[in-house]
């Protein structure tokens, strides 16, 4: 359906401003460029062999049809054969051209009959843009309808995560040990959805630490997440009903400066010899000296980020990683941040949708259908 | 109330709303309205940049002032270069040639790549001392890695033409169906976060505003 | 059994600062030995040089976009002096624009270099922009009328006396556009700009955001990609066999990149065999 | 040995870095603060020159273009950001910046969305049978590493499997870029020893 409106609009166009009549060795036609503010017109032209040899170069010249004057508007080389005139250009005036074919020394090798009148009008809608349109609306109200949902409350299901499991044996095993936990949220800001997914899955530790009375480390490296991080974890004492227990120092505010952090938590590791490692949030080139100073005291690591590059680093020095969003997920399984879960549900289902057209739109092409190798993207 | 929640949350909306329809709409209306705000909105980023600058000064002004602070001194001499650079910069201006010019070359392109060049030492003990084969992910990564180093120096082209052969053909089959995953769940999560900015369902944009 | 176990310790927890000192020694001696290392030029940067012939060839002007900034100067400075020493050497200009505001000084002096080599006039053979914020919207804006943004060009005369510039508009007078950098700007030049406009577009990036390209490259937004140090050495490979051009810090640096790289892989290897030959050790002592 | 009394500088400060990776000391704290004020003060000249000059002070000067005082204002309310009593005043210019992420959803939708599915379907399955397989690599592992982000249903049986290739598939990425990064760290390093033995001490050609 849709690729038929599209033809019927295309050929109304051109059928319009479509109007080369005089029969010469270069015929120049042109038109309205489609889907654009007007102001605009495509001059097309065929070049017989002869012409590319002696001239090099082409000159359009062009006038406003009933005055007396034409005016140069472009100088092009030779190869040109198409031209996008959109100097000066006005819209729903008739404009007549001619070109002139120049060699090397300037002088005319060839000069083209009248052609025109061409007409510039403006479109209100791009029509190659309708299935950008479409997909657009479609994954707007899908997250926006899972935000709700999950605000109301309602539990919506999260596949289970390997990744839940290995945090919460990695506590298990520095509590068995009696040995401190080190935690670090990352080195972004708290509107970033890593430090928030980081932020979440510190409460569900921190509770665990608060019940078997072992020890959380948790150094930050921006101001306002320190005060975040230190009231989730606070909040996890007085919630398991030992709020005395809790020992603020054992929170607190590192440095903002991105190598200063890294040595300063390497050092941290050197003294406390923790025996399970959390690197979870946002991180950029440093987490390569947090990741080899933690294997270095045998400690169990458990990274998480959305940092593409970093990943592979902390694959190949921890003993698990959660991957891009992964880190979303197991935030979601265990924390409580409704806000988290409506956007990885609503986020999980377009990603459906964009499964599903790819297995139609491949199926389709296997059948033969025509037309389907640029239905999503416009003729372009 | 109106004028600290409302009114920004009316300009976002309006020019959120405005911005996405301007993306299908190419008309003369649509453009004239885009290019009066662009050339506002550059204005305005150019203003934003003072921001960064002014905490920057803050926070080392304070610990300048701190007396207990052991890096008082150093503080002291942040604000100085600060000072220094920006007087210098707006008398001899910003050509190629000016004193300005030397300092950047002088001293800015060697702190700044010196400390990134840092990174070669860390990645080479790390190398050593904590890249281990636990795990087949680990072990999978490992080979293509090196496979893909070796065909990043001649070594590699002297052992075998198959392993340049074997990183083309990794870089552009498999890496690319994994990135293409990955490119298009980036896409829908910086969908979901702009429409929530928009909407105004996600404030923390807004968050650490009054001197902290 | 037990001096092999201390051997074996001593090397697992060996001090840093003798991997470090390795790691030097390995980058540096190969500068005195500088041995003649000649590189195969891969596919992507062999499509950015033919590119580049063919932007001669119809003599359109040129777009690079110098947004790298002292830290990753290494890597993208002999990229640029490459593409700038093919396109002077083949008469093409080039007009230069920044959007990272630590690399403007840095983008300035690289093409007043290459262009005194060559003996190019600025204004006539080549421009460059300034610093702009908002980068989205001067890309976009660029593909309707760059003077909507720009007002003045670097040295502050206005773009009316740059005789260059007088013919252009938009995206579509330039053959193609080159973005170097080690950011997310070659992806903003391909959403705001390759998206709505369709031109030709060639990254030039570091090593390190190399693989997340290649969508771009099999979807065709992008027509060429040069990869780092290495592909800054291979394209110089390609402009000295072709137009006998000299080579840059791109082919100065292939002999330690190689002696740098196989260190690393050895280290990984006898790393992982220390550890494993450690651990069934410490099963048979349990 | 260079007389550039700059170059000299600049080796300094080289060293003064590189002295970090013995320990954190006094030199490498004075390079480290000398940096961050010049480079603040950097970006105020660079601001100041390429930004303010050219688009707000000279075209209300020279061409009386009084309108654009309007985003002058706004662009100095942003500085109100750290005022106690009226710090919500610089929400005003954030709010009409981040207005324009209304852009991003559209472009960002096709150009990483709809133009990768596209080129997906589009990949010709055509050529000999090692065409036609990398071909299908490429269609197939990305609805398999697509499975393996794909939360709502349990990665049990069939869809376990492909969620497994499909983690494979991203190991092989991952490594690849891991090879690379190798690289670029080590560039780096390359073009400061580069410097120290060539610009500076002149020992290499």
């Amino acid at each position: 359906m849709k690729n038929l409106l599209r033809l019927l609009v295309i050929l109304i166009v051109v059928s319009f401003a479509f109007n080369s009549y005089s029969v010469d060795t270069v015929v120049v036609t042109g038109k309205d460029s489609p889907n654009d503010k007007g102001e605009a017109i495509d001059i097309k032209w065929n070049l017989d062999t002869s012409l590319k040899t002696s001239a090099t170069k082409v000159f359009v010249f062009r006038k406003v049809q009933g005055e007396a004057e034409y005016k140069q508007v472009k100088e092009l080389d030779i190869t040109a054969e198409y031209f996008n005139d959109k100097n000066e250009l006005k819209n729903n005036t008739p404009y007549m051209y001619y070109l002139e074919f120049r060699s090397a020394t300037g002088e005319v090798v060839y000069k083209t009959n009248e052609y025109g009148p061409f007409v510039a009008f403006p479109q209100w809608v791009n029509t190659d843009k309708i299935p950008t349109f479409i997909f657009s609306l479609v994954a707007m109200i899908i997250i926006l309808i899972f935000i709700r949902v999950a605000k109301s409350g309602r539990k919506l299901y999260v596949r289970p995560l390997p990744g839940v499991q290995a945090i919460e044996d990695a506590v298990g095993r520095a509590t068995e040990m009696g040995k401190p936990m080190i935690y670090c949220p990352g080195i972004s800001v708290i509107s970033d959805i890593a430090t928030l997914a980081s932020i979440s899955i510190l409460s569900r530790v921190s509770e665990i630490v608060a019940e078997f009375g072992s020890r959380l480390v948790v150094p930050n490296y921006d101001p306002i997440v320190y005060s975040v991080t230190d009231e989730v974890v606070k909040g996890a004492y007085v919630k398991v009903g030992r709020p005395d227990a809790y020992k603020a120092d054992d929170v607190y505010f590192l440095t903002q400066r991105q190598f200063a952090y890294a040595s300063g938590v390497s050092g941290l590791m050197a003294r406390e010899k923790p025996a399970a490692n959390f690197f979870l949030g946002w991180f950029m080139a440093e987490s390569l000296i947090l990741a080899e100073a933690g294997s270095m005291t045998g400690a169990i690591q458990i990274a998480g980020t959305d940092s593409i590059s970093q990943i592979p680093f902390f694959i190949v020095a921890c003993d698990y990683t959660l991957i891009g969003e992964e880190l979303y997920a197991a935030a979601t399984l265990m924390g409580e941040d409704t806000r988290l879960l409506g956007g990885l549900k609503g986020q999980d289902y377009v990603k459906l949708i964009a499964m599903i057209l790819l297995i139609v739109l491949f199926v389709l092409k296997l059948f033969g259908v025509s037309g389907i190798d640029s239905i999503l993207v416009g003729g372009n | 109330m109106f004028f600290k929640k409302t009114v920004p949350f009316i300009f976002t909306l309006s020019v959120g709303i405005f911005s996405f329809f301007y993306y299908f709409m190419p008309h003369a209306f649509m453009q004239e309205l885009w290019d009066k705000a662009s050339q506002w909105a550059i204005i305005i980023g150019g203003g934003a940049m003072f921001v960064g600058v002014i905490s920057m000064v803050r926070a080392y002004y304070k610990r300048a002032t701190n007396k207990s602070d052991p890096n008082r001194y150093f503080a002291m001499l942040t604000i100085i270069c600060f000072i220094a650079m920006t007087v210098i910069g707006l008398i001899s201006g910003i050509k190629p040639g000016s004193l300005f010019n030397d300092i950047f070359v002088g001293i800015m392109i060697p702190c700044e790549a010196t400390m990134f060049s840092l990174l070669a030492f860390y990645i080479a003990s790390a190398a050593f001392r904590s890249f281990r084969l636990k795990s087949f992910s680990a072990g999978l990564l490992l080979f293509s890695a090196i496979i893909l180093m070796l065909a990043q120096i001649p070594t590699g082209e002297n052992i075998s033409p198959a392993i340049p052969w074997l990183k083309g053909w990794i870089l552009d089959y498999p890496n690319v169906a994994a990135q293409r995953a990955i490119l298009i769940g980036i896409a829908i999560g910086s969908v979901a976060t702009a429409l929530k900015i928009i909407l105004g369902i996600d404030k923390s944009i807004y968050a650490g505003v009054g001197g902290k | 059994m037990s001096n092999k176990n201390k051997w074996l310790d001593y090397l697992l927890n060996i001090d840093r600062k003798v991997v470090y000192v390795i790691i030097f020694l390995s980058v540096a001696l190969p500068f005195f030995l500088n041995p003649v290392v000649d590189i195969q030029p891969t596919k992507w940067v062999s499509a950015v040089y033919d590119e580049m012939e063919e932007a001669a060839r119809t003599n359109k002007p040129i777009i690079i976009g110098f947004d790298y900034d002292p830290s990753t100067l290494a890597e993208l400075d002999p990229m640029a002096k490459a593409l700038l020493r093919h396109a002077f050497s083949r008469n093409i200009k080039v007009l230069g624009l920044n959007f990272i505001p630590n690399g403007t000084s840095l983008a300035a002096t690289t093409m007043d270099d290459v262009a005194k080599e060559f003996g190019k006039e600025y204004g006539k053979d080549y421009v460059f922009f300034p610093y702009l914020p908002q980068y989205d919207l001067v890309l976009i804006n660029f593909g309707d009328n760059f003077r909507k943004s720009y007002t003045q060009e670097f040295r502050g005369q206005p773009l009316e006396n740059i005789p260059m510039l007088s013919n252009l508009q938009n995206y579509d007078d330039f053959h193609m556009v080159i973005d170097l950098s080690g950011t997310k700007l070659p992806t903003a030049y391909i959403m705001y700009g390759v998206t709505r406009y369709h031109f030709k577009f060639v990254t030039g990036c570091t090593a390190v955001s190399a693989t997340e390209y290649f969508p771009y490259l099999q979807s065709g937004q992008m027509i060429g990609l040069i990869t780092g140090m290495k592909g800054a050495a291979e394209y110089e490979g390609l402009v000295k066999a072709n137009l006998n051009l000299p080579t840059g810090d791109g082919m100065r640096g292939m002999a330690s990149q190689t002696w740098g790289h196989l260190v690393i892989i050895i280290f990984i290897v006898i790393g992982n065999i220390l550890y494993y030959v450690r651990r069934r050790m410490s099963m048979e002592i349990k | 040995m260079s007389h550039d009394p700059w170059v000299w500088v600049a080796a300094f400060f080289t060293i003064a870095i590189f002295s970090y990776l013995w320990k954190e000391n006094p030199l490498y704290r004075f390079a480290e603060h000398v940096l961050v004020g010049i480079s603040v003060g950097y970006l105020v000249c660079i601001n100041w020159f390429n930004v303010l000059l050219p688009k707000l002070v000279e075209p209300i000067m020279n061409n009386g273009e009084y309108i654009l005082i309007i985003p002058g204002i706004l662009a100095a309310l942003m500085l109100f950001r750290f005022s106690q009593k009226i710090g919500w005043i610089s929400f005003w210019p954030l709010a009409f910046l981040i207005g324009f992420s209304g852009y991003a959803i559209p472009t960002v939708i096709e150009t990483n969305m709809l133009t990768q599915i596209q080129a997906t379907v589009n990949i010709p399955l055509t050529g000999g049978w090692f065409e036609i397989a990398s071909g299908l690599l490429i269609i197939v592992g990305t609805l398999a590493c697509l499975v393996y982000f794909y939360f709502s249903y349990p990665h049990k049986g069939v869809v376990g499997k492909t969620a497994q290739f499909g983690s494979m598939l991203l190991m092989i990425s991952f490594g690849a870029s891991f090879g690379f990064t190798v690289m670029a760290r080590i560039s780096l390093l390359i073009g400061r020893v580069l410097f120290l033995l060539r610009d500076w001490l002149g020992v290499v050609s």
